[in-house]
């Protein structure tokens, strides 16, 4: 039976406008086209066709420039509210492949931070808007803090220690940092965002060309998902970045944090709704206990309702996320932060319930759950490398921490 | 300094013959599987690496042969009382280093378990059998359940009662005549040295007595097997279609006859519950080893990450439930290893199906969770394969899907404790 | 610290008016002062205060009649856009007590069936209102489908046997059935609602007054929590229904769910809310390990923060599902059966947050949880009853198996 | 027909005395609580209907002697190799019937298992208390742990180490004095006939040494107790304040001396473990007889509950947990009753300690889940508490709450597991 797997699922319309339905149409008939219906092809010839499709969706059509002021060359949506625009458009794209939708994702929060209205920093824009407003696709990088070593003392950001360290130089900063692990495409990056620490232990986030000198990459990492988002364990050594190219403060921090579980959140949705359209026909078409469809079945139609429960619990909240974001006349900007603190407590959960969803979803399809013809168990290794790369270390506990921080004023760091 | 030897074990229970036991296999995974196992992944096609490892296993240290009656060269592990207490020691030690390799050497043996374990023995077709299984010639046995129509019926014994089965088996002479297509069977893929296929003799048929369990070697005209299929995980396991067409086996090859045929296939369901929970608690204990030096060495705010009290909460929940798991499997253990005791079941009993069941679903789940989790505490590096984890995430998910996966074993709690009758 | 409960769970304000502010915070007042700030004393002498307070708030302050159109001397929020205001309402009110809260919620859902525009009934609103908008507490008891009983067959409502029957009689419906459990209040009830179904096994509503002839109620029942809802089964022989007072279509039933699960979901937030002051009160002045404040633990605060965040998303929730509801212009009314299919999967979660919140929350108070003294345990008993009453038989089953028919066309009766 | 008595137990385990014994508590639970448990959360301030049953099962069939020697007329279990195994037996029979009574009654002797457990006994003391434990009237013991100002911090030894208790006992001539004040513990609120105190030599020391357990009798005088709390469930427990305001006792009342009186208590912890586990297992197991009843007499689309997949579907997970439960819960009967094997530990030890915490938090998890979960399909009736579903749910919420609650026992899982050193 025909369906429209978005309109199947309830999120807040009166969020969204004509304009945005129009793009995702289109994105959502580019992605059925060029991915969905034809993907064992796409699967027998992946890093080629990876790479032509992320061509044909960010450039071809534009998609990579979008998030720029229109004087950079860009599309414009840099205002706030046109958050529930770019979340869409993510989980269009997501939804044929999570990991062109990572790749927009890092490129969108890390421009976000620097040409978000009403704080767009110029310097900052000079530097990567031509890159990505250009012909050639561009891939962004991204560094969070997170991790520390033994016997090692590193500033912190709300807990979380800084590898990377930047200290004044001649008209800037030189950046240093060892074997630093970005949360994906450190391998094939051509812009490091790179969550930094001064002297004082104050952090902020640096933009950083790949070319630039000083940086070196490690062995490209096998990963769980993601196959295409290559990473690399990264290292600076004394790297010269223009004092411009730096944001300094903490804000910026939690902000580029809230982009990414917005965005990242839409992308988990976005293969979430294919994995739900590949389970919806696996329902229409198994018979069991030699008799009956699956989905007819009690049991089976419980854990098919645990699955649509757990996506539409995901998406309402992506939406709610974008909502505190764009509805500045309520919110304020980044600088609230009730704004990080939402990001962060529902990011976490939208990233738990995608995965719930896709879990439970494969034991009603056994072997053709985890069979790589069948494709859910991309969709659920995509989901699960995002899960626990947003997280830095420890599981849910640093979110969790910055949640307590923000209703009951712990002190913990 | 603890380890995962400070997991419980029931050791009023164990075998004199574990300890050595366990000390060799563990040489063998900390040697021959832990240095190589990141290649198994890119292996799943060719099993470059793998099947010496397989070899090993079970030529060298003899695991083929096990089943077998002494008098034939095997060890007549199904006559002891710690048979079971034996295998799982095997499946969680080698699962510790693979799943899917401990899967493979073990599952070799599946068929025969259907002959070989009291009360339901066929010494003919042990000895007939016997050299393939006792010799230095790597011998993989393949159960070759699924049917492309059914998926989970055919483990549903209790309800579908085989009526769903469409490969069948037509005696023609003194050969039974084989037709049908298997698919997903572990050892499938190519591998197989011979087949147990359960099949019917009167297609459609829900009388017990019409279901069949044949024994065919995978050198038997008319019997094809396809290249492996692509798979999340478990490499070390191949997985394939196999067809029999017209395939003829002397009819000795039957294991016991009707009915007996049928308890015995339903014993089988009892062995892969309890390798799954072998195959399973072992891996959870390497996940446990690789939390506990990646917890030992990272920080969070400056404290080592089992020095932060939150983290340390999720590590303490994961080593507890790693324990949980491994007093479990041992009651699984304890429900077939029991199967000669005054009080004891023979493991086609449903009270040891379904309790074995119930556990296995449980370990699975749970250690699904756990993997998942390990890898949210390692954080950017949780996907990463250099550290292992997400392996065993891949590989546990599987395990758990198998055998008619989580809503089957749903079904037979409840039909076991609450006396259903139309489920 | 001071600071505001409200305020601190953020939700999406925009679709909150200011009126709806000032209302709330008089309410909010009213809580503090009547019966929070005094509970030990509301405690000892709980069955007379409890029915002075209700009292107080519904006829003194006047929210019994505010569901009604003001013809009928009600304070006309029966427009689809005032359900946000409705819920916020509820949600201060059983921040106080839950069981004033769902005494409320239970008028206010049967009531919107009859009095909410467009589809005001006017018959049903003559019988009701009259009794709602008076000087006198009045009490609606609502007895849902649910329940059926071994080798009987019962016509079905979405799989939920209806043990209530209506067979035509002169000039209108005679109710029959017997020892049927209403989801509360059935031992004081004024009004019932009775989901019935008519010898074509059609489902509807019927509107009763409690004294009508026929009715007769068993043993007062001792339940877990909401002490004060006194509930008992209820017999119904040959009770003549004017067959005005009877709404008889399947959405009806759907809108009532859909309402139950709004109100009572905004019920059990507000207990929650109420919870989280009692739980942040303890965080901020238990000492624990012999140094510190349970609140600066990191494992203490991972556990509030997760009590935090399963309240914020049953907040987050219950707003959603008012949107829904109330946003017309988007999603049309109750006959878009995303909505009903929203308010039930929404609804369940929001009962499973709310008792995950007290639950976790009461981990980290050792004794104080469970003693009554805290009033915790009233929180976790409350919530408890209402979900439990809300389901029917079968736990989240029956719910389920309305998505399962919403999202993959389930065949299921 | 399946019952109670199909959930798992290890037979190979059991002693030839439970077989009788469980008879005769089944019958006192099914013919004297069963028909009065409704009548308990009324009864909490007077014990009317409770007392008596209290009396029957302590002095009527003997629970209040059990553990003393048989030379002063007790039954000398404490030597016994199966002790924790009637002791978990009586804990789940009676828990079955009702949790606060089992509670009542096994914890009447927790104070003296300080004592009288080998190797730490006191023959001394054990002769003197004999004659209030082993007569015809009722003695109830309490043991007076938790302290206002301190939560958990009495139950986490290996970290506070007693530095925060501030009950003190100071040496005068040839008696104690105690000062203090104690809350909470179960028989108190003004029923206790004796108290086993912990309390310290020097305030604030982390020397174990320092660490003192003391009987005190409850008529002593400077002794007060409090009437009982209102509490969410647990009526035939009464919980309340105890003063000691110069309370003297001999010399002789304190357990062992410095650093066994330290051992003594941690072994204290283990036998809370095990009272828990057998009363939510007991109380689980009711549940499942009452969700049979319900599930096979209620009906869903005109189908009994039972008979609807998804429902069926539940009950399957809850009669499997409820296995699994029972299973661990025998895990931590095992990890006490083989103090004395050469491959056991004592009960204090270090890794029995954390084991049977972490089974016990496990068990309580999962009982308040399923509790809540049954009171769910029950759906109106769940909140009734004629159905008994909702005053189980309520009990065991308390047990899991008890003993340092969910987050010690996380905490020292991980202390033990991963050797965190400042946690």
């Amino acid at each position: 039976m025909a369906y429209d797997v978005n309109e199947l699922f309830p999120y807040p319309k009166n969020w969204v406008n004509d304009e945005t339905h129009t793009i995702a149409t289109a994105v959502h008939q580019w992605a059925d086209k060029k991915i969905i219906n034809n993907r064992l092809e796409y699967q027998k010839a992946y890093s080629e066709l990876f790479l032509e499709r992320r061509r044909s969706h960010n450039l071809d059509i534009g998609f990579q420039r979008i998030i720029f002021p229109e004087e950079y060359g860009g599309s414009g949506f840099n205002t706030l509210e046109k958050t529930p625009q770019l979340v869409t458009i993510l989980g269009e794209l997501s939804r044929a492949d999570a990991g062109l939708g990572f790749m927009s994702a890092l490129e969108y929060a890390l421009s976000a931070v620097a040409a978000m209205e009403p704080n767009v920093n110029k310097e900052v824009c000079d530097l990567i808007a031509p890159m990505l407003c250009g012909q050639e696709l561009k891939t962004v990088s991204i560094l969070m803090p997170g991790q520390g070593i033994k016997d090692r003392i590193d500033p912190l950001f709300m807990g979380r220690p800084i590898s990377a360290r930047i200290t004044p130089a001649q008209e800037g900063y030189s950046l240093s940092g060892s074997g630093i692990r970005p949360i994906g495409n450190g391998a094939i990056a051509d812009i490091f965002g790179v969550v930094c620490a001064d002297p004082d232990g104050r952090p902020g986030i640096a933009y950083v060309a790949a070319d630039s000198k000083g940086i070196s990459r490690g062995e490209e990492i096998k990963q769980t998902g993601l196959d295409a988002c290559l990473n690399a364990d990264i290292s600076f050594s004394n790297v010269h970045v223009p004092s411009g190219h730096v944001i300094m403060n903490d804000d910026a921090v939690r902000e580029l944090y809230t982009w990414l579980n917005l965005f990242l959140g839409a992308v988990s949705v976005g293969a979430c709704l294919n994995f739900f359209e590949i389970l919806r026909n696996w329902a229409d078409n198994r018979v069991i206990k030699g008799k009956g469809l699956l989905k007819n079945n009690p049991l089976c139609a419980s854990v098919l309702a645990a699955v649509a429960e757990e996506i539409g619990l995901a998406k309402i909240l992506v939406y709610n996320i974008s909502n505190f974001i764009g509805r500045t006349e309520v919110w304020g900007g980044h600088e609230n932060p009730v704004i990080f603190m939402a990001a962060q407590m529902f990011g976490k959960r939208i990233q738990q319930c995608s995965l719930n969803a896709i879990n439970r979803g494969m034991e009603l399809m056994a072997s053709a759950g985890y069979a790589k013809e069948w494709h859910a168990e991309k969709h659920w290794r995509d989901v699960k490398t995002i899960q626990s790369v947003l997280c830095g270390v420890g599981a849910e506990v640093p979110v969790q921490l910055d949640i307590a921080r923000f209703f009951y004023e712990s002190d913990l760091d | 300094m603890k380890s995962i030897d400070d997991f419980s074990r029931p050791l009023n229970n164990v075998s004199p013959m574990e300890r050595p036991f366990r000390k060799v296999l563990r040489r063998v995974v900390d040697d021959e599987i832990m240095p190589h196992r990141r290649k198994y992944d890119e292996d799943w096609e060719n099993h470059e690496y793998i099947e010496p490892v397989i070899h090993k296993l079970c030529v060298g240290l003899g695991i083929q042969k096990a089943l077998f009656p002494q008098e034939y060269g095997g060890w007549s592990l199904g006559q002891s009382d710690y048979m079971m207490a034996l295998a799982y020691c095997i499946a969680e030690e080698v699962g510790r280093g693979d799943s899917a390799l401990s899967l493979s050497s073990i599952c070799s043996l599946w068929p025969v378990c259907t002959f070989l374990i009291p009360p339901l023995v066929n010494m003919d077709l042990a000895r007939e059998l016997a050299p393939m299984f006792t010799g230095e010639a790597l011998c993989i046995g393949c159960q070759a359940m699924t049917e492309p129509q059914g998926g989970s019926d055919i483990e549903n014994m209790d309800l579908i009662k085989g009526k769903t089965i469409t490969t069948t088996a037509r005696q023609d002479g003194d050969h039974w005549v084989i037709n049908g297509h298997k698919l997903w069977p572990t050892n499938s893929g190519g591998i197989a040295t011979i087949f147990g296929v359960p099949c019917t003799t009167r297609p459609g048929s829900e009388d017990p007595n019409d279901f069949a369990y044949i024994m065919v070697p995978a050198d038997t005209e008319g019997v094809t097997q396809s290249p492996p299929y692509a798979k999340a995980g478990m490499a070390a396991d191949k997985n394939g279609d196999i067809w029999f067409e017209n395939a003829r086996v002397p009819l000795s090859y039957r294991i016991h006859g009707p009915g007996k045929d049928a308890l015995a296939f339903k014993g089988l369901i009892y062995m892969g519950q309890l390798g799954s929970v072998g195959f399973a608690v072992g891996a959870l204990m390497n996940v446990y080893e690789i939390l506990y030096e990646f917890a030992s060495t990272r920080t969070f705010g400056n404290r080592l990450l089992k020095e932060n009290d939150a983290i340390a909460g999720i590590l303490g929940d994961i080593a507890g439930s790693i324990d949980i798991c491994r007093v479990l499997a041992y009651e699984v253990v304890r429900l077939g290893d029991d199967r000669n005791k005054p009080w004891g079941n023979p493991i086609y009993s449903e009270e040891t199906i379904a309790k074995s069941r119930n556990i296995k679903e449980f370990i699975c789940d749970k250690a699904v969770d756990v993997c998942g989790k390990a890898m949210d505490i390692l954080g950017t590096h949780g996907s990463d394969r250099a550290w292992d984890v997400e392996k065993h995430w891949r590989d546990l998910k599987m395990v758990q899907l198998w055998l008619g996966g989580k809503q089957l074993c749903q079904m037979e709690k409840a039909r076991y404790y609450f006396n259903c009758t139309t489920l």
